[in-house]
Protein backbone atom coordinates (compact mmCIF):
# COMPACT_ATOMS: atom_id res chain seq x y z
CA UNK A 1 0.00 0.00 0.00
CA UNK A 2 1.06 3.50 -0.71
CA UNK A 3 1.14 5.70 2.30
CA UNK A 4 0.33 9.37 2.37
CA UNK A 5 3.10 11.81 3.04
CA UNK A 6 1.20 13.99 5.45
CA UNK A 7 4.11 16.14 6.46
CA UNK A 8 4.92 17.04 2.91
CA UNK A 9 1.28 17.61 2.17
CA UNK A 10 0.97 20.12 4.99
CA UNK A 11 4.10 21.90 3.98
CA UNK A 12 2.78 22.26 0.47
CA UNK A 13 -0.62 23.30 1.73
CA UNK A 14 0.86 26.12 3.78
CA UNK A 15 2.78 27.39 0.79
CA UNK A 16 -0.28 27.31 -1.39
CA UNK A 17 -2.46 29.05 1.15
CA UNK A 18 0.06 31.83 1.48
CA UNK A 19 0.33 32.18 -2.26
CA UNK A 20 -3.43 32.28 -2.75
CA UNK A 21 -4.17 34.81 -0.08
CA UNK A 22 -1.39 37.09 -1.24
CA UNK A 23 -2.79 36.90 -4.71
CA UNK A 24 -6.30 37.66 -3.53
CA UNK A 25 -4.91 40.65 -1.63
CA UNK A 26 -3.29 41.88 -4.80
CA UNK A 27 -6.37 41.84 -6.98
CA UNK A 28 -9.04 42.73 -4.47
CA UNK A 29 -9.48 46.20 -5.88
CA UNK A 30 -9.80 45.00 -9.44
CA UNK A 31 -11.85 41.86 -9.17
CA UNK A 32 -13.54 41.49 -5.83
CA UNK A 33 -15.32 38.24 -6.64
CA UNK A 34 -12.20 36.53 -7.92
CA UNK A 35 -10.27 37.47 -4.84
CA UNK A 36 -13.07 35.94 -2.79
CA UNK A 37 -12.75 32.80 -4.86
CA UNK A 38 -9.05 32.60 -4.02
CA UNK A 39 -9.82 32.83 -0.36
CA UNK A 40 -12.36 30.06 -0.64
CA UNK A 41 -9.78 27.91 -2.40
CA UNK A 42 -7.24 28.67 0.29
CA UNK A 43 -9.74 27.78 2.97
CA UNK A 44 -10.59 24.53 1.23
CA UNK A 45 -6.94 23.58 1.21
CA UNK A 46 -6.60 24.53 4.83
CA UNK A 47 -9.59 22.44 5.82
CA UNK A 48 -8.55 19.44 3.80
CA UNK A 49 -5.03 19.25 5.19
CA UNK A 50 -5.93 20.66 8.60
CA UNK A 51 -3.59 23.59 8.37
CA UNK A 52 -4.31 26.86 10.12
CA UNK A 53 -4.50 29.98 8.07
CA UNK A 54 -1.94 32.27 9.73
CA UNK A 55 -3.37 35.12 11.72
CA UNK A 56 -1.78 37.82 9.64
CA UNK A 57 -3.39 36.40 6.52
CA UNK A 58 -6.83 36.12 8.04
CA UNK A 59 -8.18 39.47 6.97
CA UNK A 60 -11.32 38.38 5.29
CA UNK A 61 -14.90 38.08 6.42
CA UNK A 62 -15.60 34.86 8.24
CA UNK A 63 -19.07 34.56 6.86
CA UNK A 64 -18.98 35.63 3.24
CA UNK A 65 -15.20 35.27 2.64
CA UNK A 66 -14.88 38.60 0.95
CA UNK A 67 -11.51 40.09 1.79
CA UNK A 68 -11.62 43.24 3.89
CA UNK A 69 -11.54 46.26 1.68
CA UNK A 70 -11.69 49.72 3.13
CA UNK A 71 -14.85 50.66 1.23
CA UNK A 72 -16.68 47.47 2.08
CA UNK A 73 -16.13 47.37 5.81
CA UNK A 74 -16.66 49.60 8.75
CA UNK A 75 -14.14 49.73 11.54
CA UNK A 76 -15.13 51.27 14.84
CA UNK A 77 -13.51 51.25 18.21
CA UNK A 78 -15.94 50.86 21.02
CA UNK A 79 -15.63 49.69 24.59
CA UNK A 80 -11.97 48.81 24.20
CA UNK A 81 -12.51 46.59 21.22
CA UNK A 82 -12.25 46.93 17.47
CA UNK A 83 -15.49 46.23 15.74
CA UNK A 84 -15.28 45.30 12.10
CA UNK A 85 -18.56 45.18 10.25
CA UNK A 86 -18.63 43.60 6.83
CA UNK A 87 -20.91 45.66 4.63
CA UNK A 88 -21.43 42.77 2.20
CA UNK A 89 -23.16 40.51 4.65
CA UNK A 90 -23.38 42.44 7.85
CA UNK A 91 -21.24 40.11 9.87
CA UNK A 92 -19.61 41.70 12.85
CA UNK A 93 -16.20 40.79 14.11
CA UNK A 94 -15.05 42.11 17.45
CA UNK A 95 -11.41 42.11 18.36
CA UNK A 96 -10.76 43.05 21.95
CA UNK A 97 -7.86 45.34 22.69
CA UNK A 98 -6.20 44.29 25.85
CA UNK A 99 -3.74 46.26 27.81
CA UNK A 100 -0.43 44.63 28.07
CA UNK A 101 0.72 44.28 31.57
CA UNK B 1 8.85 12.38 -33.18
CA UNK B 2 11.14 9.52 -33.94
CA UNK B 3 10.02 6.19 -32.65
CA UNK B 4 12.57 4.35 -30.59
CA UNK B 5 12.60 0.65 -30.03
CA UNK B 6 13.62 -1.03 -26.83
CA UNK B 7 14.48 -4.65 -26.42
CA UNK B 8 14.89 -6.70 -23.27
CA UNK B 9 17.32 -9.60 -23.28
CA UNK B 10 18.60 -11.93 -20.60
CA UNK B 11 22.29 -11.98 -21.42
CA UNK B 12 25.09 -9.54 -21.92
CA UNK B 13 24.69 -8.53 -25.51
CA UNK B 14 27.54 -8.24 -27.95
CA UNK B 15 27.36 -6.91 -31.45
CA UNK B 16 25.40 -9.02 -33.88
CA UNK B 17 23.61 -8.05 -36.99
CA UNK B 18 20.56 -9.71 -35.52
CA UNK B 19 20.22 -6.67 -33.27
CA UNK B 20 18.97 -4.63 -36.15
CA UNK B 21 16.56 -1.81 -35.64
CA UNK B 22 16.76 -1.48 -31.87
CA UNK B 23 17.82 1.75 -30.28
CA UNK B 24 18.28 0.42 -26.81
CA UNK B 25 18.91 -3.07 -25.56
CA UNK B 26 18.29 -3.58 -21.89
CA UNK B 27 20.05 -6.64 -20.53
CA UNK B 28 18.22 -8.21 -17.63
CA UNK B 29 21.37 -9.72 -16.31
CA UNK B 30 22.71 -8.80 -12.93
CA UNK B 31 26.31 -9.34 -14.06
CA UNK B 32 26.11 -7.13 -17.11
CA UNK B 33 28.30 -4.07 -16.90
CA UNK B 34 26.46 -1.70 -19.17
CA UNK B 35 25.11 1.59 -17.88
CA UNK B 36 21.51 0.79 -18.51
CA UNK B 37 20.47 -2.58 -17.29
CA UNK B 38 17.59 -4.23 -15.63
CA UNK B 39 17.62 -5.95 -12.31
CA UNK B 40 16.38 -9.50 -12.63
CA UNK B 41 14.48 -11.08 -9.78
CA UNK B 42 13.66 -14.75 -10.04
CA UNK B 43 11.33 -16.11 -7.43
CA UNK B 44 9.34 -19.25 -6.96
CA UNK B 45 7.20 -18.12 -4.05
CA UNK B 46 6.01 -14.85 -2.60
CA UNK B 47 8.22 -14.78 0.46
CA UNK B 48 11.28 -15.30 -1.69
CA UNK B 49 10.15 -12.49 -3.91
CA UNK B 50 9.75 -10.10 -1.01
CA UNK B 51 13.17 -11.00 0.31
CA UNK B 52 14.83 -10.48 -3.03
CA UNK B 53 13.01 -7.26 -3.73
CA UNK B 54 14.54 -5.65 -0.67
CA UNK B 55 17.93 -5.65 -2.34
CA UNK B 56 16.61 -4.75 -5.74
CA UNK B 57 16.96 -1.31 -7.21
CA UNK B 58 16.61 0.42 -10.51
CA UNK B 59 14.69 -1.13 -13.34
CA UNK B 60 13.37 -4.26 -11.70
CA UNK B 61 11.99 -7.16 -13.67
CA UNK B 62 10.32 -10.15 -12.08
CA UNK B 63 10.44 -13.56 -13.63
CA UNK B 64 8.30 -16.23 -12.14
CA UNK B 65 6.27 -19.26 -12.96
CA UNK B 66 3.85 -18.84 -10.17
CA UNK B 67 0.65 -16.91 -10.64
CA UNK B 68 0.68 -15.72 -7.05
CA UNK B 69 4.18 -14.36 -7.35
CA UNK B 70 3.27 -12.44 -10.46
CA UNK B 71 0.24 -10.98 -8.77
CA UNK B 72 2.28 -9.99 -5.76
CA UNK B 73 4.95 -8.51 -7.99
CA UNK B 74 2.45 -6.29 -9.76
CA UNK B 75 1.42 -4.77 -6.46
CA UNK B 76 4.97 -3.96 -5.41
CA UNK B 77 6.08 -0.45 -6.09
CA UNK B 78 9.61 -1.42 -7.01
CA UNK B 79 8.70 -3.78 -9.80
CA UNK B 80 8.68 -2.24 -13.25
CA UNK B 81 8.36 -5.20 -15.57
CA UNK B 82 6.87 -8.66 -15.46
CA UNK B 83 9.24 -10.62 -17.63
CA UNK B 84 8.07 -13.25 -20.02
CA UNK B 85 9.16 -16.78 -20.61
CA UNK B 86 7.47 -19.98 -21.66
CA UNK B 87 6.18 -20.97 -18.24
CA UNK B 88 4.83 -17.63 -17.12
CA UNK B 89 1.30 -17.57 -15.89
CA UNK B 90 -0.65 -14.40 -15.77
CA UNK B 91 -4.35 -13.85 -15.44
CA UNK B 92 -7.13 -11.38 -15.93
CA UNK B 93 -6.87 -9.70 -12.54
CA UNK B 94 -3.12 -9.34 -12.72
CA UNK B 95 -3.34 -7.60 -16.06
CA UNK B 96 -6.06 -5.33 -14.82
CA UNK B 97 -4.02 -4.47 -11.77
CA UNK B 98 -0.92 -3.88 -13.83
CA UNK B 99 -2.74 -1.09 -15.62
CA UNK B 100 -3.53 0.53 -12.33
CA UNK B 101 -0.02 0.17 -10.96
CA UNK B 102 1.72 1.02 -14.20
CA UNK B 103 3.67 -2.22 -14.45
CA UNK B 104 4.86 -3.17 -17.90
CA UNK B 105 4.05 -6.63 -19.11
CA UNK B 106 6.56 -8.11 -21.46
CA UNK B 107 5.48 -10.21 -24.39
CA UNK B 108 8.48 -12.01 -25.77
CA UNK B 109 9.16 -13.85 -28.96
CA UNK B 110 11.86 -16.20 -27.82
CA UNK B 111 9.52 -18.32 -25.74
CA UNK B 112 8.14 -19.65 -28.99
CA UNK B 113 11.59 -20.60 -30.12
CA UNK B 114 12.26 -22.79 -27.13
CA UNK B 115 9.26 -25.06 -27.42
CA UNK B 116 7.77 -27.06 -30.22
CA UNK B 117 4.69 -28.95 -31.20
CA UNK B 118 1.59 -28.90 -29.10
CA UNK B 119 3.23 -26.78 -26.44
CA UNK B 120 3.93 -24.06 -28.95
CA UNK B 121 0.39 -24.21 -30.22
CA UNK B 122 -0.89 -23.73 -26.70
CA UNK B 123 1.53 -20.92 -26.12
CA UNK B 124 0.41 -19.14 -29.26
CA UNK B 125 -3.16 -19.38 -28.14
CA UNK B 126 -2.29 -18.12 -24.68
CA UNK B 127 -0.39 -15.21 -26.11
CA UNK B 128 -3.33 -14.24 -28.29
CA UNK B 129 -5.55 -14.13 -25.24
CA UNK B 130 -2.95 -12.12 -23.38
CA UNK B 131 -2.71 -9.59 -26.17
CA UNK B 132 -6.46 -9.31 -26.26
CA UNK B 133 -6.57 -8.55 -22.56
CA UNK B 134 -3.70 -6.10 -22.80
CA UNK B 135 -5.59 -4.19 -25.43
CA UNK B 136 -8.81 -4.34 -23.48
CA UNK B 137 -7.38 -2.79 -20.34
CA UNK B 138 -4.78 -0.66 -22.13
CA UNK B 139 -2.15 -2.18 -19.87
CA UNK B 140 1.36 -1.06 -20.75
CA UNK B 141 3.17 -3.81 -22.55
CA UNK B 142 6.21 -4.19 -24.71
CA UNK B 143 7.06 -6.58 -27.48
CA UNK B 144 10.56 -7.92 -27.06
CA UNK B 145 12.74 -10.78 -28.12
CA UNK B 146 13.45 -11.79 -24.54
CA UNK B 147 16.40 -13.77 -25.80
CA UNK B 148 18.61 -15.86 -23.58
CA UNK B 149 21.42 -16.14 -26.10
CA UNK B 150 22.57 -14.50 -29.29
CA UNK B 151 20.69 -16.76 -31.62
CA UNK B 152 17.31 -16.08 -30.10
CA UNK B 153 17.47 -12.45 -31.04
CA UNK B 154 15.49 -11.39 -34.06
CA UNK B 155 15.60 -8.09 -35.88
CA UNK B 156 12.98 -5.57 -34.91
CA UNK B 157 11.03 -5.69 -38.12
CA UNK B 158 10.70 -9.43 -37.90
CA UNK B 159 9.56 -9.23 -34.30
CA UNK B 160 6.84 -6.68 -34.93
CA UNK B 161 5.72 -8.44 -38.06
CA UNK B 162 5.40 -11.67 -36.14
CA UNK B 163 3.17 -10.16 -33.51
CA UNK B 164 1.24 -8.29 -36.14
CA UNK B 165 0.47 -11.56 -37.87
CA UNK B 166 -0.26 -13.33 -34.61
CA UNK B 167 -2.80 -10.74 -33.54
CA UNK B 168 -4.32 -10.37 -36.97
CA UNK B 169 -4.85 -14.08 -37.18
CA UNK B 170 -6.41 -14.14 -33.75
CA UNK B 171 -8.89 -11.43 -34.66
CA UNK B 172 -7.24 -8.76 -32.53
CA UNK B 173 -6.89 -5.16 -33.57
CA UNK B 174 -3.36 -5.53 -34.91
CA UNK B 175 -2.84 -1.90 -35.90
CA UNK B 176 -3.77 -0.70 -32.45
CA UNK B 177 -1.53 -3.32 -30.89
CA UNK B 178 1.54 -2.25 -32.83
CA UNK B 179 0.75 1.40 -32.18
CA UNK B 180 0.49 0.86 -28.44
CA UNK B 181 3.61 -1.28 -28.38
CA UNK B 182 5.56 1.47 -30.08
CA UNK B 183 4.22 4.09 -27.70
CA UNK B 184 5.20 2.05 -24.71
CA UNK B 185 8.61 1.32 -26.09
CA UNK B 186 9.06 5.04 -26.57
CA UNK B 187 8.02 5.71 -23.03
CA UNK B 188 10.38 3.16 -21.55
CA UNK B 189 13.25 4.48 -23.59
CA UNK B 190 12.68 8.01 -22.40
CA UNK B 191 12.26 6.92 -18.81
CA UNK B 192 15.52 5.03 -18.86
CA UNK B 193 17.67 7.32 -20.93
CA UNK B 194 16.26 10.81 -21.10
CA UNK B 195 17.06 12.97 -18.12
CA UNK B 196 14.52 15.53 -19.20
CA UNK B 197 11.67 13.07 -18.95
CA UNK B 198 10.60 13.28 -15.36
CA UNK B 199 7.59 11.05 -15.33
CA UNK B 200 4.73 10.19 -17.62
CA UNK B 201 3.29 13.45 -18.75
CA UNK B 202 5.92 15.77 -17.34
CA UNK B 203 9.05 16.68 -19.21
CA UNK B 204 11.49 19.51 -19.11
CA UNK B 205 11.54 21.56 -22.26
CA UNK B 206 13.99 24.20 -21.21
CA UNK B 207 15.91 25.26 -18.14
CA UNK C 1 -4.73 -20.40 -75.58
CA UNK C 2 -4.11 -17.22 -73.78
CA UNK C 3 -2.70 -17.30 -70.29
CA UNK C 4 -4.61 -16.17 -67.26
CA UNK C 5 -5.33 -12.44 -67.07
CA UNK C 6 -3.03 -10.63 -64.64
CA UNK C 7 -5.78 -10.16 -62.07
CA UNK C 8 -6.27 -13.87 -61.75
CA UNK C 9 -2.66 -14.91 -61.75
CA UNK C 10 -1.05 -16.01 -58.58
CA UNK C 11 0.51 -13.04 -56.87
CA UNK C 12 3.91 -13.75 -55.51
CA UNK C 13 6.33 -12.21 -53.13
CA UNK C 14 10.01 -12.89 -52.80
CA UNK C 15 11.70 -12.84 -49.45
CA UNK C 16 15.42 -12.33 -49.15
CA UNK C 17 16.84 -13.93 -46.06
CA UNK C 18 20.09 -14.72 -44.40
CA UNK C 19 20.98 -17.61 -42.15
CA UNK C 20 23.18 -16.93 -39.19
CA UNK C 21 24.53 -20.21 -37.83
CA UNK C 22 25.98 -20.74 -34.40
CA UNK C 23 29.27 -22.11 -35.64
CA UNK C 24 30.72 -21.84 -39.06
CA UNK C 25 28.90 -24.78 -40.48
CA UNK C 26 27.81 -24.83 -44.03
CA UNK C 27 24.16 -25.27 -44.64
CA UNK C 28 23.12 -26.84 -47.89
CA UNK C 29 20.21 -25.79 -50.01
CA UNK C 30 18.40 -29.03 -49.44
CA UNK C 31 18.68 -28.80 -45.69
CA UNK C 32 17.34 -25.30 -45.43
CA UNK C 33 14.51 -25.96 -47.82
CA UNK C 34 13.46 -29.03 -45.88
CA UNK C 35 13.58 -27.15 -42.64
CA UNK C 36 11.43 -24.29 -43.89
CA UNK C 37 8.97 -26.68 -45.42
CA UNK C 38 8.72 -28.67 -42.22
CA UNK C 39 8.27 -25.63 -40.04
CA UNK C 40 5.47 -24.35 -42.19
CA UNK C 41 3.88 -27.77 -42.21
CA UNK C 42 3.99 -28.09 -38.46
CA UNK C 43 2.90 -24.52 -37.84
CA UNK C 44 -0.05 -24.29 -40.19
CA UNK C 45 -0.84 -27.90 -40.91
CA UNK C 46 -2.49 -29.12 -44.06
CA UNK C 47 -5.34 -26.65 -44.12
CA UNK C 48 -3.34 -23.44 -44.31
CA UNK C 49 0.01 -25.00 -45.01
CA UNK C 50 0.32 -24.27 -48.70
CA UNK C 51 2.07 -20.95 -49.07
CA UNK C 52 3.46 -21.52 -52.57
CA UNK C 53 6.90 -22.11 -51.23
CA UNK C 54 9.90 -22.27 -53.48
CA UNK C 55 13.53 -21.64 -52.75
CA UNK C 56 14.55 -19.62 -55.75
CA UNK C 57 18.22 -19.22 -55.02
CA UNK C 58 20.46 -20.04 -52.15
CA UNK C 59 24.09 -19.13 -51.89
CA UNK C 60 25.84 -21.55 -49.68
CA UNK C 61 29.01 -19.51 -49.33
CA UNK C 62 27.36 -16.62 -47.52
CA UNK C 63 24.17 -18.51 -46.67
CA UNK C 64 21.79 -16.06 -48.23
CA UNK C 65 18.81 -16.87 -50.33
CA UNK C 66 15.56 -15.86 -51.86
CA UNK C 67 12.31 -17.58 -51.04
CA UNK C 68 9.11 -17.41 -52.98
CA UNK C 69 5.67 -17.42 -51.44
CA UNK C 70 2.20 -16.28 -52.37
CA UNK C 71 1.32 -12.70 -51.62
CA UNK C 72 -1.44 -13.18 -49.11
CA UNK C 73 0.72 -15.52 -47.06
CA UNK C 74 3.79 -13.39 -46.71
CA UNK C 75 3.13 -12.80 -43.06
CA UNK C 76 2.65 -16.49 -42.42
CA UNK C 77 5.89 -17.34 -44.17
CA UNK C 78 7.78 -14.66 -42.33
CA UNK C 79 6.45 -15.89 -39.01
CA UNK C 80 7.59 -19.38 -39.88
CA UNK C 81 11.02 -18.11 -40.83
CA UNK C 82 11.39 -16.28 -37.53
CA UNK C 83 10.51 -19.42 -35.63
CA UNK C 84 13.25 -21.55 -37.16
CA UNK C 85 15.91 -22.35 -34.63
CA UNK C 86 17.63 -25.41 -35.95
CA UNK C 87 18.78 -26.79 -39.23
CA UNK C 88 20.16 -30.30 -39.10
CA UNK C 89 21.30 -30.06 -35.50
CA UNK C 90 23.07 -26.76 -35.91
CA UNK C 91 21.48 -23.83 -34.19
CA UNK C 92 20.65 -21.02 -36.51
CA UNK C 93 18.80 -17.76 -36.63
CA UNK C 94 17.15 -16.53 -39.77
CA UNK C 95 17.15 -12.85 -40.55
CA UNK C 96 14.84 -11.64 -43.25
CA UNK C 97 16.46 -8.94 -45.30
CA UNK C 98 13.57 -7.72 -47.35
CA UNK C 99 10.48 -8.47 -49.36
CA UNK C 100 9.94 -7.65 -52.98
CA UNK C 101 7.63 -8.42 -55.85
CA UNK C 102 10.35 -9.67 -58.16
CA UNK C 103 13.51 -11.68 -57.84
CA UNK C 104 15.44 -8.86 -59.39
CA UNK C 105 14.14 -6.41 -56.84
CA UNK C 106 14.91 -8.84 -54.09
CA UNK C 107 18.55 -9.08 -55.02
CA UNK C 108 19.36 -5.63 -53.82
CA UNK C 109 18.78 -6.85 -50.29
CA UNK C 110 21.45 -9.52 -50.68
CA UNK C 111 25.04 -8.89 -49.89
CA UNK C 112 25.42 -6.33 -52.65
CA UNK C 113 27.21 -8.77 -54.90
CA UNK C 114 26.39 -9.24 -58.51
CA UNK C 115 24.88 -12.65 -58.61
CA UNK C 116 23.25 -13.89 -61.73
CA UNK C 117 20.56 -16.44 -61.53
CA UNK C 118 20.24 -18.66 -64.51
CA UNK C 119 16.87 -20.09 -64.83
CA UNK D 1 8.06 0.78 4.32
CA UNK D 2 10.33 2.59 2.00
CA UNK D 3 10.11 6.33 2.24
CA UNK D 4 10.34 8.51 -0.77
CA UNK D 5 12.28 11.69 -0.64
CA UNK D 6 10.51 14.16 -2.81
CA UNK D 7 12.24 17.49 -3.01
CA UNK D 8 9.96 20.43 -2.62
CA UNK D 9 11.08 22.36 -5.65
CA UNK D 10 11.61 19.46 -8.01
CA UNK D 11 9.89 19.69 -11.38
CA UNK D 12 7.63 16.76 -10.65
CA UNK D 13 5.95 18.86 -7.97
CA UNK D 14 4.18 21.06 -10.51
CA UNK D 15 1.19 18.84 -10.26
CA UNK D 16 0.89 19.54 -6.56
CA UNK D 17 1.59 23.23 -6.70
CA UNK D 18 -0.72 26.16 -7.14
CA UNK D 19 -1.47 26.82 -10.78
CA UNK D 20 -3.24 30.08 -10.23
CA UNK D 21 -0.84 32.82 -11.20
CA UNK D 22 1.27 30.61 -13.43
CA UNK D 23 2.17 31.38 -16.99
CA UNK D 24 0.65 28.71 -19.17
CA UNK D 25 0.45 27.88 -22.83
CA UNK D 26 -1.71 25.17 -24.37
CA UNK D 27 0.53 23.02 -26.52
CA UNK D 28 -1.47 19.94 -27.35
CA UNK D 29 -5.18 19.68 -27.76
CA UNK D 30 -7.69 17.88 -29.89
CA UNK D 31 -9.22 21.26 -30.56
CA UNK D 32 -6.89 23.17 -32.89
CA UNK D 33 -8.31 26.52 -31.81
CA UNK D 34 -7.07 25.95 -28.29
CA UNK D 35 -3.47 25.42 -29.24
CA UNK D 36 -1.49 28.55 -28.59
CA UNK D 37 -3.70 29.98 -25.85
CA UNK D 38 -1.20 31.70 -23.68
CA UNK D 39 -1.55 33.65 -20.50
CA UNK D 40 -1.87 33.59 -16.77
CA UNK D 41 -4.13 31.15 -14.97
CA UNK D 42 -6.85 33.05 -13.17
CA UNK D 43 -9.03 30.32 -11.81
CA UNK D 44 -9.09 26.59 -11.60
CA UNK D 45 -11.80 24.03 -11.18
CA UNK D 46 -11.72 20.26 -11.20
CA UNK D 47 -11.86 19.93 -14.96
CA UNK D 48 -10.91 23.32 -16.31
CA UNK D 49 -8.39 26.11 -16.19
CA UNK D 50 -9.37 29.72 -16.78
CA UNK D 51 -6.58 31.43 -18.61
CA UNK D 52 -6.37 35.18 -18.91
CA UNK D 53 -5.05 35.98 -22.35
CA UNK D 54 -4.72 39.17 -24.34
CA UNK D 55 -8.10 38.39 -25.87
CA UNK D 56 -9.98 37.85 -22.70
CA UNK D 57 -10.43 34.95 -20.34
CA UNK D 58 -10.49 31.53 -21.95
CA UNK D 59 -11.68 28.32 -20.35
CA UNK D 60 -9.65 25.26 -21.28
CA UNK D 61 -10.36 21.76 -20.21
CA UNK D 62 -7.55 19.91 -18.47
CA UNK D 63 -8.12 16.41 -19.75
CA UNK D 64 -6.49 15.53 -23.03
CA UNK D 65 -4.48 18.74 -23.25
CA UNK D 66 -0.84 19.42 -22.65
CA UNK D 67 0.40 22.62 -21.13
CA UNK D 68 3.68 24.43 -21.29
CA UNK D 69 4.35 25.84 -17.88
CA UNK D 70 7.01 27.98 -16.33
CA UNK D 71 7.79 26.46 -12.97
CA UNK D 72 10.75 27.60 -10.94
CA UNK D 73 13.72 27.63 -13.27
CA UNK D 74 12.22 25.07 -15.57
CA UNK D 75 10.01 25.24 -18.56
CA UNK D 76 7.88 22.14 -18.35
CA UNK D 77 5.42 20.35 -20.52
CA UNK D 78 2.69 18.86 -18.38
CA UNK D 79 -0.09 16.62 -19.52
CA UNK D 80 -3.41 17.88 -18.32
CA UNK D 81 -4.61 14.49 -17.19
CA UNK D 82 -2.18 14.68 -14.30
CA UNK D 83 -3.80 17.79 -12.88
CA UNK D 84 -7.39 16.83 -13.53
CA UNK D 85 -8.38 16.90 -9.87
CA UNK D 86 -9.93 19.46 -7.64
CA UNK D 87 -7.34 22.09 -6.82
CA UNK D 88 -7.30 21.16 -3.17
CA UNK D 89 -7.16 17.44 -3.94
CA UNK D 90 -4.14 17.88 -6.09
CA UNK D 91 -1.71 17.99 -3.20
CA UNK D 92 -2.69 14.55 -1.98
CA UNK D 93 -3.40 12.96 -5.32
CA UNK D 94 -0.41 14.54 -7.01
CA UNK D 95 1.97 13.16 -4.43
CA UNK D 96 0.32 9.79 -4.86
CA UNK D 97 0.76 10.00 -8.62
CA UNK D 98 4.42 10.84 -8.26
CA UNK D 99 4.93 8.04 -5.79
CA UNK D 100 3.10 5.61 -7.97
CA UNK D 101 4.91 6.31 -11.19
CA UNK D 102 7.85 4.07 -11.83
CA UNK D 103 11.34 5.48 -12.22
CA UNK D 104 10.22 9.05 -11.75
CA UNK D 105 13.09 11.46 -11.42
CA UNK D 106 12.09 13.32 -8.29
CA UNK D 107 15.40 14.51 -6.89
CA UNK D 108 16.41 16.87 -9.65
Amino acid sequence: MLRREKKLERELAELRIKKLIEMSEKIKFEDYDLSRRYIILARKIAMKYRVKIPKELRNFCKKCFYPYRHDRIRVRIKKSRVIITCLNCGNVKRVPIRNRR
Amino acid sequence: MKIVYVDFVRFTPTETDLFEGYDLIVPFNNDANSDIKGYLVKASNTSELQKKLKKAKGFVGVMSEDLKVNREAVMRRKVCVILDFEGRKIDYTTIKMAKDKDVIIEVSLSKFLRVKGLKRAKLLDETRLLLKLLLKFKTPFILTTGAENQLEVRPRKQLYRFFYFLSKDGGIDCVELIKLAKENSNRIFRKLVDKKYIMDGIEILDV
Amino acid sequence: MKGLPPTLRKKRRYIAFKIIPEKKTKITTRQIYNEIQQTIQSLYGEWYGCVGLKLEVFYEENSEGILRCSRDKVDATLAALTLITEVENTKVAIKTLGISGTIKGCKRFLNGKEINTER
Amino acid sequence: MLKLKIKLGSPAMVITDEWIGMEVEVVESSNPCEIGIKGVVVDETMRTLRIKTDRGVKVVEKKGRAFKVKYGRWLLKVRGDLIAFRPEDRIKKGIMLIKKSKLAKIDV
